[in-house]
């Protein structure tokens, strides 16, 4: 039997990074919109990496199928929720100068939530449906 | 928060439906989604309200000016459609409580039920929203919801006829963007009433043309208008019942405003058909769509497959009203609009209620359930009479104006005329081979088979009684939709 | 003088990074088979990618961009091979055999060290 | 007195109720039935009284369309329908009551309770006050109906009911509908009105398409070549084919025929632009054929059938002379046939239930057992025929007056030929019943005359045809009010 | 329809072939996976048109604000450039990614029902089905 | 100098799509595909800094990442048939 | 398993040296220096190094700060052999007849830890013209685009400095 010494390891160097690099996108990205969907792309990717090196069981230990389907309403919940904080703040629908004394840093947190909430949700639902590919392979023999 | 109506009407099932995915258990879920389609049935109603007082309802989203930011923008033609999809999501989500239990594998429920909240956000952001990328991005939540919705379905088919419908849907989806991105390009707007404002400048040019003709096949494939319909009778077929009363009823209807918002307000009812000659080019694509489906409907022996080929027919018919360019005919597309939607929904909603009981709705299944579910039966009996246009059903007051349009551009178009009424003759054709089955024949089934449980019985009955009381009392619905169809046609072939 | 240096610099590490990217897609049409392809786009992930990169940290100068530019670098240096190193032992367990000049196969199970498998050329 | 008008569409439906109420007690049930009947004929009795001094009860029920409301009207036309129809639901019922269960009839509430919607409909046909009410209170009697065509439920009732149903809706869908939207464009009301609404407001051509398109529109009035539903229909139990040839269904037919060539048209446009003279001629077709067709049938139910497709026609063919004396005449021989046509058909079942004979040769000295039934069956031969000292003599007389003041001898002509065909084929019946000899082996013992309530509904229509030839006055005082004197 | 038109109108050309090809591969194959690549394919296309055409993105000028609740008095200061175009070609870049990954679930989930991806024999399969019902 | 290097890399990536066509086995293809991907890492960054845009180089990282890990999942479900499989423990080490 | 305590401790100091080497790695990509960024920095890097802690993949292997000494010396080294053979291999692919003798052979290496041997295997790879193609315990597989790329002098020598890396931090 042949073993995976190399993509092991080389993957445990990696994962950390790629977490990280993963955050840098997100918290970098609200100059250009669109971050939060390359994070989460990005910090799936990590997991996925990790579920093909160690096993699909050993990752859904840390992030359990249930708690990834929940990232994915989460993110919704927190897109939808900051919007209807701006309306509770007494501006529009995701009105983002009412978050900050300061229009512009209320802007900046704005763009910064609701890309969180695309983030969670991108990861949410990329690692669901990695698992679904993952896991249906299982029956085959 | 009266101010906030218009996004409240698309949040509040956007929030909603993560939240079922929280709830793991499927009442639970299900009473959520309840909760936020009556909600939302609330919040439609009060919009139409505002809307029918005080004109043109207008929403800002983050505050950014209309041409610029995201605009809600709600006239009586919007409003109108709003409540036909609120209504159709708030009288459907209860019954589909009880009808996923046999429908639907118990671990998918609360998946079924952010779907299902899913679906009616994109819908409702379709009908809503005054952005014309907005439309894109709510038609694609609504699309993607709806295979998975139709993927739930417990035969296997319901794959296949997911698969199609996503293959299929997402070409439509891409044309459609692809006209957006030209239209775009050409007035550097995406702003509905500022398109409509920049348009005339652009008329002559080859790409506004191109981008019509996109945008043109793009919601034709959306709204399964034949020949592009082709998605439609398996999807329908083979989703859970719920499902299909939900998409039957609202799905197709949003596909056909978008068609009028994009060519009547947007492109405006000159450009569409002096210009571009669309009446003349739809004409004929409904009068075949409604002949043959019709046609083809009769030989169905799947009921809900059936009734899907008449909705392919029906589709025709609300088409046919745009194609007369009057506003009698949009009057009677718009009333075709709310009616077909209440016909519908309480005949697949009939269905479900069969299939909970006997699991299957195979014409010769269905032998002597008219003693054996006689609510259920009835049901059908005046969802079927509505379908094909017995007074005192919405189905008649919707062929009333048809026909009455027709008349009114004389010379030809009285054949038009008689081939509506002649495939109002094939609607009884299909729907009294269901009937003569369901009274004149002898149960075969399980002795144990009894009415459905009152739990979809309510919801379906709202619907039917629903489909007597506009077919009795239409003054009001047959006015909203005569005010919209005069805000679409703008003094256009008024007459 | 100095611009120039580093512009002749810069010209130099472009080219011939150019030049070990394009060998290296030759071989990958030339070789013949999936192993020894391997080794082709070796080339154009090592020497390829890391002098047109080098090349473009030259230009740049001693900045940020030059930062990311080494990580890009030393990013394909690292998974470049893991990459390589997997596909090999797919193609290998997946029974690709490999080429050799008699065209008998190598036996890839085949216990004995350096030299053995395949016989010298003639 | 517009309660009234409501009374008269929700005492059967009240009676519907009362009748499902008491399924499990038969008697209670029939009773129920009867109370009903009775207590509508008398409600009937009381809006008569007020039309035939000139009053015009109406009531708006619902606004369905803006501008074109479910509303009832009692105008004298309908008021004559009313009732008829009502009085012979009474006797209808107690035939029905000795019928059903001398025949042993499955189903039997059901039966009632349609019966009951059934004459509901026909009251809202009767006092329809526009166009659309009618065509609304044409299409639930359709409906209402199906259920008793298909009573006995055999592969044969289905058959019947698809074809019942199919011309009946497809005819009224197909052109009626048309032809109602027609009008509402031309006139832009649906009211039914004294002197008609598209009085000059259409030229003859479209006058006759319209009209041609009511005509055949209005499948109930069986003109051909849309006939065919009746003689399939013929497959229901005896009463409901009583129903269906006298009461209600053919009966809606051509009042609804008639009314609209008074009411939407008026007559003196359609006599004015003379739109109406191929429309004669189709109904001259229907009559003789009807007659000719109705020979060749052996069924006795059957001959029966053509006989009433040939005698609608004759209705339809005086409202389309549009003139006084035709509509007169085309009013009374609703009244008129509806009388005999119903004792004839009274008869055929008692024939059924009491001898199980259905063949018009099986019946050779069947007279001298069963005489009330086969006399009651030469009366009502003589009332179809036209022939005195029945009421029917009355209707053909101004049938053939107005055919003379339209200056159509020729129609003239086909009422002779057509009344000598009747009698030819209608008097065949009792003839072979009194002085034929049985065949061998005779059949007879054991049998005797049908079940007591019928008996009792039989001589009842009996006689009334011949008190309508001494006292015709209250039909004919309501058509003089309908088309002047 | 000179040269020239075909020469400037370079992007246009190459997108309708990748729309061409997608389409093709889209009507023409029958395994699933492959429906979904033309798809993409297709797709694909469609954002690159629009990434060549160059006015959606980039060189859009960053827009200056009426502050919409300063009432009139204008903001000097640039908010935030136009996001508009990018988010745009993003936006439809990740309905077209979860459009693909539900077409992907639903063909994991078609294999394992039909045990096939090819559409040949699922249509013979479900003839099958409806033929036996 | 930049557009002769980008002519070489589109030159190079053409070559390898050829064989990624040619295949003949599907290694083959997938080592393309993986050439290609790094290929286009370095098209990235060089176009980036064409542009003066060097977040490009953030994209082009991103790129390379997810060109890394399709590889591995590539050859993984090609050996295994399953995306999922844990790894095989009965040899050395690990 | 016991843990110990200076097991425990060399694990939290590991998960510090990967935080620290994670900020320093945000400090370069970050261009922004304000404090909120740092902030935004500190939680990033927390969250990374949490996650994989709960993997369970910090360790010796992940965290090879032992070897960043040797490293500095390899490295170049290593560039210098995959510039050497990346010559050799292009005048093979160049060269007007392809001179191609491919083989698999089979060795030992001298590393004894994974992490050794990773560093040798992909050492091996990245140059071209040798591809490692499979690795069983010290048991290594090569493939070769021509003989003398393998019985040569740099594999050997190779296989020694990465055993030497390995055995300096050791
Ligand atoms: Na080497
Ligand atoms: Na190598």
């Amino acid at each position: 039997m042949r073993e995976e010494v190399v993509v092991r390891v080389g993957a445990k160097v990696l994962t950390p990074f790629i977490i990280m690099f993963a955050l840098y996108v997100h918290f970098h990205g609200d100059y250009s919109p669109g971050g939060g969907f390359q994070a989460g792309v990005i910090l799936a990717a990590a997991f996925a990496l990790l579920a093909l090196v160690y096993g699909l069981d050993a990752v859904q230990r840390v992030l359990p199928p249930w708690f990834v389907r929940m990232c994915a309403a989460l993110g919704v919940l927190i897109y939808a929720g900051v919007g209807v904080v701006t309306m509770l703040l007494g501006h529009n629908f995701l009105g983002y100068d009412a978050l900050a004394h300061d229009a512009q840093r209320g802007q900046h947190y704005g763009i910064m939530a609701v890309e969180l909430g695309v983030l969670v949700t991108v990861f949410g639902v990329m690692v669901s449906v990695f698992y679904l590919f993952a896991g249906r392979g299982r029956r085959e023999p | 928060m009266s101010e906030h109506l218009p996004i409240l009407q698309v949040v509040v099932p956007l929030m909603a439906a993560p939240l079922c995915i929280f709830l793991r258990k499927p009442r639970a879920a299900g009473a959520l989604a309840v909760l936020a389609s009556w909600s939302a049935l609330a919040i439609a109603l009060l919009l139409l309200r505002e809307v029918l007082s005080t004109g043109v309802v207008s929403y800002a989203i983050g505050d950014w000016p209309p041409p610029i930011g995201i605009e809600y923008r709600i006239d009586i033609v919007n409003a109108w459609v709003l409540v036909i999809v609120a209504t159709i999501g708030a009288v459907v989500a209860p019954y589909a409580i009880t009808s996923v239990e046999r429908e639907v594998d118990p671990h998918r429920i609360p998946l079924f039920f952010t779907a299902y909240l899913l679906c009616l956000c994109g819908l409702l952001g379709i009908t809503i929203t005054g952005d014309v990328f907005n439309v894109f991005v709510f038609l694609e939540i609504s699309s993607l919801s709806a295979y998975a919705l139709i993927s739930l379905g417990r035969q296997r088919r319901a794959l296949t006829a997911a698969f199609r419908y996503l293959i299929m849907g997402s070409v439509g989806a891409t044309f459609i963007v692809i006209g957006i991105g030209l239209l775009y390009v050409m007035t550097g707007t995406l702003n509905m009433a500022d398109l409509a404002a920049l348009l005339p400048e652009v008329w002559d040019s080859r790409t506004v043309k191109v981008a019509y003709g996109f945008l043109g096949v793009g919601i034709c494939l959306k709204l399964a208008l034949f020949p592009l319909h082709l998605w439609l009778p398996n999807a329908y077929a083979f989703a859970p019942s719920p499902v299909t009363a939900f998409m039957a009823s609202t799905a197709t209807k949003v596909a056909v405003y978008m068609l009028l918002r994009f060519f009547l307000s947007i492109f405006g009812g000159h450009f569409s058909f002096d210009v571009m000659g669309l009446d003349l080019v739809l004409l004929p694509l409904a009068l075949v769509a409604i002949v043959s489906m019709s046609l083809v409907a009769i030989f169905q022996v799947d009921v809900k497959r059936l009734l899907a080929y008449s909705s392919v027919a029906q589709i025709g018919y609300m088409i046919l009203g745009l194609s007369f360019a009057s506003v009698t005919g949009l009057t009677a597309t718009l009333l075709h609009l709310f009616n077909h939607a209440l016909m519908k929904g309480a005949l697949f909603m009939a269905l479900g209620c069969v299939v909970y009981r006997i699991g299957s709705v195979q014409i010769g299944a269905m032998a002597g359930l008219g003693k054996r579910m006689p609510f259920t039966m009835a049901a059908f009996v005046v969802g079927g009479l509505s379908l094909v246009g017995v007074p005192l059903t919405v189905g008649f007051v919707s062929k009333w104006y048809l026909i009455l349009g027709a008349l009114e551009k004389g010379g030809l178009w009285m054949g038009v005329a008689g081939i509506v009424l002649l495939t109002s003759v094939m609607a009884l054709v299909y729907v009294w081979r269901v009937v003569e089955v369901a009274y004149l024949r002898d149960f075969v089934g399980d002795d144990r088979v009894r009415e459905a449980p009152w739990s979809l019985l309510v919801p379906t009955w709202a619907l039917v009684l629903a489909n007597l009381y506009f077919g009795i009392d239409a003054v009001r619905t047959s006015e909203v939709a005569r005010g919209a169809a005069e805000v679409l046609m703008m003094g256009i072939g008024s007459s | 003088m100095m611009d120039q240096v580093l512009s002749v610099l810069t010209w130099l590490l472009l080219l011939s990074g150019g030049f070990f990217l394009l060998t290296g897609a030759i071989g990958m049409v030339r070789l013949p088979d999936v192993f020894t392809r391997m080794h082709a786009a070796g080339m154009a992930d090592t020497m390829g990618a890391g002098l047109i990169l080098a090349g473009l940290c030259v230009h740049s100068g001693v900045n940020l961009v030059t930062v990311r530019l080494l990580l890009v670098l030393a990013f394909v240096w690292f998974t470049s091979p893991i990459a390589t190193h997997a596909l090999a032992k797919a193609a290998l367990s997946g029974g690709a055999r490999p080429y050799t000049l008699t065209g008998t196969d190598a036996d890839p199970g085949d216990e004995s060290h350096a030299g053995g498998g395949a016989p010298s050329a003639p | 007195m517009s309660a009234l008008l409501l009374l008269s569409l929700a005492v059967p439906a009240v009676g519907t109720a009362l009748i499902l109420l008491l399924r499990r007690n038969p008697n209670a049930r029939e009773a129920a039935s009867l109370v009903t009947a009775g207590v509508l004929f008398a409600i009937v009795l009381r809006i008569y009284g007020a039309v035939s001094e000139g009053a015009r009860p109406a009531l708006v029920l619902a606004e369905p369309i803006p501008g074109i409301p479910l509303a009832l009207e009692a105008e004298p036309l309908g008021v004559l329908f009313a009732l008829i129809a009502s009085f012979l639901w009474i006797v209808t019922t107690m035939y029905s009551i000795g019928y059903m269960r001398g025949h042993h009839e499955k189903n039997q509430t059901r039966f009632y309770v349609f019966f009951a919607f059934a004459i509901a409909s026909v009251m809202g046909v009767a006092f329809a006050g526009n166009l659309f009410t009618l065509f609304v209170f044409y299409e639930i009697l359709s409906l209402t109906t199906f259920p008793l065509v298909t009573h006995a439920g055999t592969e044969a009732a289905r058959r019947a009911g698809r074809v019942y149903l199919g011309i009946l809706f497809s005819t009224s869908i197909g052109f009626q509908l048309l032809a109602i939207v027609w009008t509402y464009k031309l006139a832009g009301t649906l009211d039914f009105q004294d002197g008609g609404i598209l009085n000059g407001r259409a030229s003859a051509g479209v006058v006759a398409v319209l009209l041609g398109l009511f005509v055949f529109g209005i499948g109930k009035a069986a003109v051909m070549p849309f006939h065919r539903w009746l003689p399939a229909a013929m497959v229901a139990p005896t009463p409901v084919s009583a129903l269906l040839h006298a009461v209600a269904v053919v009966k809606a037919g051509v009042f609804a025929v008639l009314k609209i060539t008074v009411y939407v048209f008026g007559i003196d446009f359609v006599a004015e632009l003379g739109a109406s003279v191929w429309l004669m001629w189709v109904a001259a077709a229907t009559i003789i054929l009807g007659s000719l067709v109705a020979f060749t049938k052996d069924n006795l139910k059957a001959r029966l059938a053509y006989s009433t497709v040939s005698q609608l026609s004759y209705v339809v063919l005086g409202a389309m002379l549009a003139n006084s004396r035709g509509v007169i005449g085309s009013g009374m021989h609703i009244a008129m046939h509806a009388f005999g046509k119903i004792t004839l058909f009274f008869c055929a079942g008692a024939i059924m239930v009491a001898a199980h004979k259905s063949e018009v040769s099986q019946l050779k000295g069947l007279g001298r057992t069963m005489p009330v039934t086969f006399c009651a069956f030469f009366v009502g031969t003589l009332s179809i025929v036209g022939l005195p000292p029945t009421g029917g003599s009355w209707s053909k007389w101004f049938l053939g007056m107005g055919s003379l003041e339209a200056g159509q001898t020729g129609l003239v002509a086909v009422l002779m030929v057509s009344s000598l065909l009747s009698l030819a084929y209608l008097m065949e019946i009792p003839l072979k019943g009194f002085f034929c000899k049985p065949d061998e082996p005779p059949h007879h013992e054991g049998i005797h005359e049908g079940p007591k309530w019928s008996l009792v509904a039989i001589v009842t229509t009996a006689v009334a045809c011949v008190v309508l030839f001494l006292y015709p006055d209250p039909f004919y005082r309501l058509m003089t009010m309908v088309a002047g004197p | 329809m000179s040269l020239d038109f075909f020469v400037s109108h370079y992007n246009y050309w190459v997108v309708i072939f990748l729309m061409m090809v997608g389409f093709y591969i889209l009507i023409s194959r029958g395994n699933l996976i492959k429906k979904i690549v033309g798809l993409n394919v297709f797709q694909t296309s469609v954002f690159m048109l629009y990434i060549s055409m160059g006015k959606i993105t980039g060189g859009t000028p960053p827009i200056l604000l009426d502050d919409p609740h300063g009432g009139g008095e204008a903001v000097e200061h640039v908010v935030y450039s136009n996001p508009l175009p990018h988010v745009l070609i993003l936006t439809a870049i990740v309905v077209g990614i979860a459009t693909t990954s539900v077409g992907l679930a639903l063909a994991v989930r078609i294999k394992e029902a039909y045990g096939t991806l090819e559409e040949d024999e699922i249509n013979r399969i479900e003839a099958q089905t409806e033929a036996a019902e | 100098m930049f557009a002769v290097t980008t002519a070489a890399l589109l030159v190079a990536m053409a070559l390898a799509m050829c064989r990624a066509l040619l295949g003949p086995t599907a290694y083959d293809r997938v080592l393309a595909l993986n050439n290609i991907g790094t290929k286009t890492v370095v098209l990235i960054a060089v176009l980036g800094f064409l542009n003066g845009r060097p977040d490009f180089l953030d994209l082009a990282l991103v790129y390379a990442l997810i060109n890394f890990i399709g590889t591995i999942a590539v050859l993984k479900y090609i050996e295994y048939g399953d995306l999922g499989a844990g790894p095989r423990r009965d040899a050395t080490g690990g | 398993m016991r843990h110990g305590l200076p097991e425990e401790i060399d694990h939290l100091s590991r998960i510090a040296v990967l935080w620290g080497i994670l900020f320093g790695f945000w400090l370069l990509l970050s261009d922004h220096y304000t404090a909120l960024f740092l902030v935004f920095g500190v939680v990033t890097c927390s969250v990374a190094v949490f996650v994989s802690a709960r993997m369970g993949i910090v360790d010796r292997e992940s965290v090879p700060v032992h070897l960043l000494w040797g490293a500095l010396g390899y490295l170049p080294w290593l560039v210098w052999e995959v510039f050497k053979s990346n010559v050799r291999v292009a005048r093979i692919i160049l060269a007007p007849r392809l001179r191609v003798d491919p083989s698999i052979v089979h060795f030992r290496a001298s590393q004894r830890t994974d992490l050794g041997r990773f560093i040798y295997a992909n050492s091996i790879t990245l140059t071209p013209g040798t591809v490692t193609t499979g690795i069983v315990g010290d048991d290594f597989e090569v493939h070769a685009i021509v003989q003398e790329e393998i019985d040569g002098t740099e594999e050997n020598t190779m296989n020694r400095r990465v055993a030497v890396l390995e055995g300096e931090a050791a």
